[in-house]
């Protein structure tokens, strides 16, 4: 009975964990920003400002959630469920120490990529289920956006799989303990990254929402908590890219002794988390036919390329 | 545990998702929808190849499986772009207004 | 596991049933999706783990996508209601329930008439799919290689047209 | 000498082939130099190969020169070989001589025709060709020269093809003579079977011990070959392109449809001789076949008014002689005639194509007249050569050889009484139709102006060729006569000696040759009488209403165009209008039929709905299904 305690636990702890972490990456992204922008941020409220989530939150849960008429109104509420379910279970696999993991599944990777895949329908659903004009076409720029990128991104964790011989997560976590694959699988590592952040919609691939062209894309008809579901979905993305980082190519939980397995792991995604939030203060964002551009004529052959030689080199060792 | 295969429930369903399909694609009008219940159709009978395949424990089914997927992909990838084309020229993609290439005409009644 | 089995057979029968019944061509997406779900955990529990993430990748994630991606573009989604009187009367799907009827008894027939032994539950591993691929199937890839790459150009060159620069300092472009 | 027999087909062919890529471009000079030359130098080969044959014959009297084979197939292997002798050269010096007198005579006659260089062309390949067929040392070669003569002849028939009625002419030409060649060439297929060689040699060589006399076999063979024969020199009952064959140029009509070509049927007789004597039956129809041509056509031309067409009907008459000659055995003697005929027949159609030149191509002898005075060196190369044909006693060659020709009908163990009549009826009425042809174009008033008048190279040949018909004769006398066999002699080798049942009726044959003399001579006074001094009588018999029927039978040569056309065209044209809509394809039109009928019937189910054919694919489906479930 304490196995399955045990197990209820770790599940609990993630969910809680992967929330916390990504309400926290609002005040994080907000402050650091503010610093690589020569500004404060949000520091009024709580020592530091930490407790400006608190107060965002409490915002977004009171606001009016107004469904407009004119939207398909089943589909427009489960849409931002959807980003959620799917970014959330996604954290079922990774491996928090040794020993310690919600699934062990022999097709770990797979399920990351089979719910990645699904999550792109809670931006088209949502976009079409507004109604709107901005919205339908955020939503299509997003569904071939993602549609594209899920290719590389597939592609592009392939040499990790070669290099491993498993689909499981913790297989890839355990093959890294001598060399993280961002040493082997250095340009898969770049493509993951980039086709990560398209996946996640992330500055500076947030097409899909480009306020400046689409108004906000195809979130423009939200509001409210349904609004702040697709918030926070976004923030969980950049934790769930960010662990798969972390775990994928750098070694996990792996270490030095020092330090549990798990603080480790949290460095990393954290790392990992700063790393991204310094792209969207850096760089700006492409046209939309530059993007699906660069992913089909420069990413897909890099990426091949970068299979081939992998599978060269484990054929020839 | 080990577990007992349920293969002819599955073999069951598979049929049932089959005749479902079917019954889609006879009654279904709208060129995309039918396309959707010959997915359903395909799903159906890839199931099928992998109770096989798991009642003998032989990974033949999944191989059938991942073939009839990328026949599907490759279908759907064409047969929506001739979709598209199609209402491009006839603004519908109603099937059964898309009766031009029959061959009822004047001179066939007559005779 | 079983209950998972016999949940996700009638989730998977009903979402079906659904997705061919409703008007809305959008809800019938969406209720596909959810049959090819459930149709995945199905192959879950049979013991296909690689195909049931297939599934979800391929069918529910990227196929189902491109009939979502069409029926955006085409704007169909309201268009069809006018038509669901015309179509839901007996008349329509009397006929073709009763032949799908007709074929699921005769496949029940030769399903539930021939002796099958039932094994235990034994998964097959995707590595193993793999090599069985890569080694009896190989010729059966390529040609689904061939295929899937005519697929690629025949669908490129249906969607291509011709860009039409509207204004004349793009022309050169 | 002999070594270079190879030149004498090749050099017109080569002057063939030089101006039928070449003769659009050439000045004309050029072309008669071309066209005339080459047969001029084959001509001189000719008589210097002859004189060498002559003079040191080679050992069995033949030459044969292999140049190449041509194919090998199945045991046959027909090689490119000529073959000389006694017969072959008679053949190739008229040829050549009458040939080139003739390419002299058209390079004047034919000058101003726009086609001159296309005239040449088929001349010289007809003269090719004919060498060919002459000196061929196996039949597969010979049949390339029969053939070839036979489409030269077609092409120059309707060289001025503009006109439909030439065209006609050549078509019907063609076509009838292919009648005979089906025949021969069965003939022939025939012979390889039986001996399952191509050598004309051998097969004759071996041919009496093969054979039985009269067996049915090599009666067959003799009957098909004869049918070659008759098609080729328009004898009976195929002589009926002949006449018609008249539409192309007088050149023409000297050289193939008088001199050369229509006398391949006696050359194939005269060189299947061994095949013949084996069968006595076709023997005979030779001579019953030659003696009722030679009447038919001399009463046809009786009443002929176009000058050409007397003409032809007396070479279809005088080939009748030949033919006659051949059956009775005497087969030097027909080969004899053959030259003489080929020398007098060239010189009467150039001359008359003189006139018809001179008279603004006016063919119609009623309204020619008093040209005697106008062109005497036509006149007296004409009157020559009509003495020839007439068979005036002593001083023409025609005497000798008719006369030697009767004889033998009579006394020949093959000749009989009869055939010594038709042939006797036949020298009188060839003197009639011959002096009436005369007497009306040269005498009485003149009733056509004189357009042009013949030049150098048309007046030589005409002189030419009426020395030979004058002296050509004294290559061959009578017994009684001086008894000269020079041309018999050089045939001994090649045809037997004739037999002679009445032998020592030295008397007898006096006795013929005098009547036959007179007979000619009145002849010649009836022609005078009737159409020069009383031409009231005749006109009122042709009032008559048996008299116009008569002249209409005669004058449409007996009548055989009209039989052929009702016998053969008539339902042949019926049978073909009955199947034109081919009665035959209903079988396998029916079961398309049958095909349209159930496609009609299914295409229904064609309506255009897809989801229709996607129910009958899931029909098909349960069905299948059904079926190997529980079936």
């Amino acid at each position: 009975m304490s196995e399955t305690w045990t197990y209820i636990l770790v599940i609990a702890g993630v969910i809680l964990a992967a929330l916390t972490i990504a309400a926290g990456n609002i005040f994080i992204e907000r402050r650091l920003l503010s610093l690589w922008q020569d500004r404060l941020g949000p520091n009024r409220v709580g020592p530091f400002g930490i407790l400006q989530v608190v107060a965002d939150v409490v915002k977004i849960f009171t606001k009016e959630d107004w469904v407009p008429r004119f939207a398909d109104r089943g589909i427009f509420i489960l849409s931002p469920t959807i980003v959620m379910i799917t970014t959330m279970i996604v954290f079922a696999i990774i491996p928090l120490s040794p020993g310690i993991v919600v699934a062990d599944l022999n097709i770990g990777l797979l399920f990351f990529f089979g719910f990645s895949s699904l999550g792109a329908y809670s931006l088209v659903l949502a976009g079409w289920s507004s109604n709107n004009k901005y919205a339908l076409l955020g939503a299509m720029r997003g569904a071939s956006q993602m549609l594209s990128y899920e290719v590389f991104m597939g592609l592009s964790l392939m040499g990790v799989v070669m290099m491993t011989g498993s689909f499981s997560m913790v297989d890839i976590v355990e093959a890294q303990k001598n060399t993280w694959f961002i040493v082997p699988q250095f340009v898969g590592f770049l493509i993951f990254l980039i086709a990560g952040l398209a996946e996640s919609h992330r500055i500076p691939f947030d097409i899909p929402e480009s306020e400046s062209e689409l108004v906000a894309g195809f979130h423009s008809e939200y509001s409210g908590m349904k609004f702040g579901m697709f918030f926070v979905g976004e923030y969980l993305g950049i934790t769930l890219i960010s662990a798969l980082t972390a775990t994928l190519f750098l070694g996990g939980w792996n270490g030095p002794a020092f330090l549990p397995p798990i603080a480790w792991l949290l460095i990393k995604v954290f790392g990992m988390i700063a790393f991204i939030i310094l792209l969207r203060a850096a760089l700006p964002r492409p046209r939309y036919d530059q993007l699906l551009g660069f992913g089909w004529k420069i990413l897909l052959p890099l990426s091949l390329l970068n299979l081939l030689i992998t599978g060269a080199i484990i054929l020839s060792t | 545990m080990m577990e007992q295969i349920p293969v002819e429930q599955s073999l069951l369903l598979a049929a049932l998702l089959f005749g479902i399909g079917l019954v889609g694609v006879l009654i279904r009008k709208n060129m995309i929808l039918m396309m959707m219940s010959v997915e359903i159709m395909l799903n159906a009978a890839g199931m099928a190849f992998i109770i096989a395949g798991s009642r003998w424990a032989q990974p033949d089914g999944q191989v059938m499986f991942i073939f009839i997927l990328t026949m599907a992909a490759a279908e759907v990838a064409v047969g929506l772009a001739l979709i598209l084309k199609l209402f491009h020229l006839q603004k519908s993609i109603d099937a059964d207004e898309m009766t031009q290439m029959n061959d009822i005409t004047e001179a066939s009644e007559s005779n | 596991m079983l209950i998972a089995f016999y949940i996700a057979g009638v989730i998977a029968v009903v979402s079906t049933i659904m997705a061919v019944t409703r008007s809305n061509a959008v809800h019938a997406l969406l209720y596909l999706i959810v049959s090819f779900l459930a149709a995945a955990v199905v192959l879950f529990v049979l013991g296909a783990h690689f195909a049931a993430a297939l599934e979800v990748i391929v069918y529910a994630g990227a196929i189902m996508v491109l009939f979502v991606f069409v029926i955006m573009m085409l704007n169909i989604g309201g268009e069809t209601e006018k038509a669901k009187e015309r179509w839901l009367v007996p008349k329509r799907w009397i006929g073709p329930a009763l032949m799908a009827a007709i074929l699921f008894a005769i496949l029940s027939y030769a399903i539930l008439n021939q002796p099958v032994a039932t094994a235990s539950l034994s998964i097959v591993e995707p590595k193993t799919v793999g090599i069985s691929l890569y080694t009896q199937y190989l010729l059966g890839v390529e040609i689904a290689a061939v295929m899937l790459m005519a697929g690629i150009i025949g669908a490129f060159h249906l969607g291509y047209t011709k860009r039409k620069s509207k204004h004349r300092f793009l022309k050169g472009e | 000498m002999m070594r270079y027999l190879w030149l004498v087909p090749v050099m017109p062919l080569l002057g063939f082939l030089v101006l039928a890529f070449f003769g659009r471009n050439l000045r004309k000079s050029i072309i008669t130099l071309i066209g005339t030359g080459t047969v001029g130098l084959s001509a001189l080969l000719v008589i210097l190969i002859g004189i060498e044959f002559l003079t040191s014959p080679p050992a069995g009297n033949a030459f044969t020169l292999k140049l190449w084979t041509w194919m090998s197939s199945g045991g046959l292997s027909p090689s490119i070989a000529f073959y000389l002798d006694g017969l072959s050269l008679a053949f190739i010096f008229v040829v050549t001589f009458v040939g080139f007198l003739i390419h002299v005579y058209s390079s004047e006659y034919m000058r101003d025709d726009e086609g001159f260089a296309r005239f040449l062309a088929f001349m010289n390949l007809f003269v090719s060709a004919m060498l060919i067929l002459v000196l061929a040392d196996n039949l597969a070669l010979m049949y390339l020269g029969w053939e070839g003569v036979g489409l030269c002849s077609f092409l120059l028939i309707g060289f001025w093809y503009k006109e439909s009625a030439n065209a006609a002419a050549a078509r019907k030409a063609f076509i009838v003579t292919r009648v005979g060649d089906t025949a021969m060439a069965l003939g022939l297929f025939l012979l390889i079977t039986e001996f399952n060689t191509l050598d004309i040699r051998s097969i004759l060589e071996t041919a009496p011990a093969h054979w039985t006399p009269g067996s049915a076999k090599v009666v067959w063979i003799a009957f098909l070959l004869l049918g070659g024969a008759v098609g080729k020199s328009a004898q009976l009952p195929l002589q009926t392109w002949l006449p018609d064959a008249m539409a192309g140029p007088s050149p023409v009509s000297a050289l193939i449809h008088a001199a050369t070509m229509v006398t391949a049927g006696v050359y194939l007789i005269a060189r299947n001789h061994v095949v013949f004597e084996l069968a006595p039956i076709a023997m005979k129809t030779v001579a019953i076949v030659g003696a009722s041509t030679l009447l038919i056509a001399g009463f046809a031309a009786v009443v002929q008014y176009d000058i050409k067409r007397v003409l032809a009907y007396s070479t279809i008459s005088q080939i009748g002689y030949m033919f006659l000659a051949l059956g009775v055995g005497a087969w030097s003697a027909g080969i004899f005639h053959f030259m003489i005929h080929a020398f007098f027949k060239a010189l009467l159609f150039l001359g008359a194509g003189a006139v018809i030149h001179a008279l603004h191509h006016e063919q119609n002898i009623f309204k020619m007249g008093g040209l005697r005075k106008e062109m005497p060196v036509i006149f007296w190369t004409f009157l020559a050569g009509s003495g020839a044909l007439a068979a005036l006693p002593l001083v023409t060659a025609g005497f000798y050889s008719k006369d030697a020709i009767l004889w033998y009908s009579w006394s020949s163990e093959k000749g009989s009484l009869f055939l010594w009549a038709a042939a006797f009826l036949g020298a009188f009425i060839t003197s009639i139709y011959t002096f009436r042809m005369v007497f009306i174009t040269f005498w009485g008033k003149m009733k056509t102006h004189i357009h042009l008048r013949p030049g150098r190279a048309m007046l030589i040949p005409l002189v030419v060729l009426a020395v030979l018909s004058i002296i050509g004769g004294f290559l061959e006398t009578p017994h009684n006569l001086g008894h000269i066999t020079l041309f018999s002699g050089m045939l001994s080798g090649v045809l037997p000696e004739v037999h002679i049942l009445h032998s020592g009726a030295e008397s007898t044959e006096l006795i013929l040759q005098v009547l036959t003399a007179l007979t000619g001579f009145f002849g010649i006074y009836l022609a005078w009488h009737f159409w020069m001094k009383k031409p009231g009588f005749l006109f009122r018999l042709k009032q008559t209403r048996a008299g116009a029927a008569l002249h209409h039978w005669w004058l449409t040569g007996w009548g055989f165009d009209w039989v052929y056309d009702l016998l053969i065209i008539r339902p042949f044209t019926w049978l073909s209008n009955i199947n034109k809509n081919d009665i035959v394809d209903y079988i396998s039109i029916a079961p398309s039929n049958l095909v349209v009928w159930l496609h009609n019937l299914t295409r229904r189910s064609q309506n255009g709905n897809l989801r229709w054919y996607a129910a009958g694919i899931a029909l098909g489906l349960i069905i299948t299904l059904t079926i190997a479930l529980f079936l």
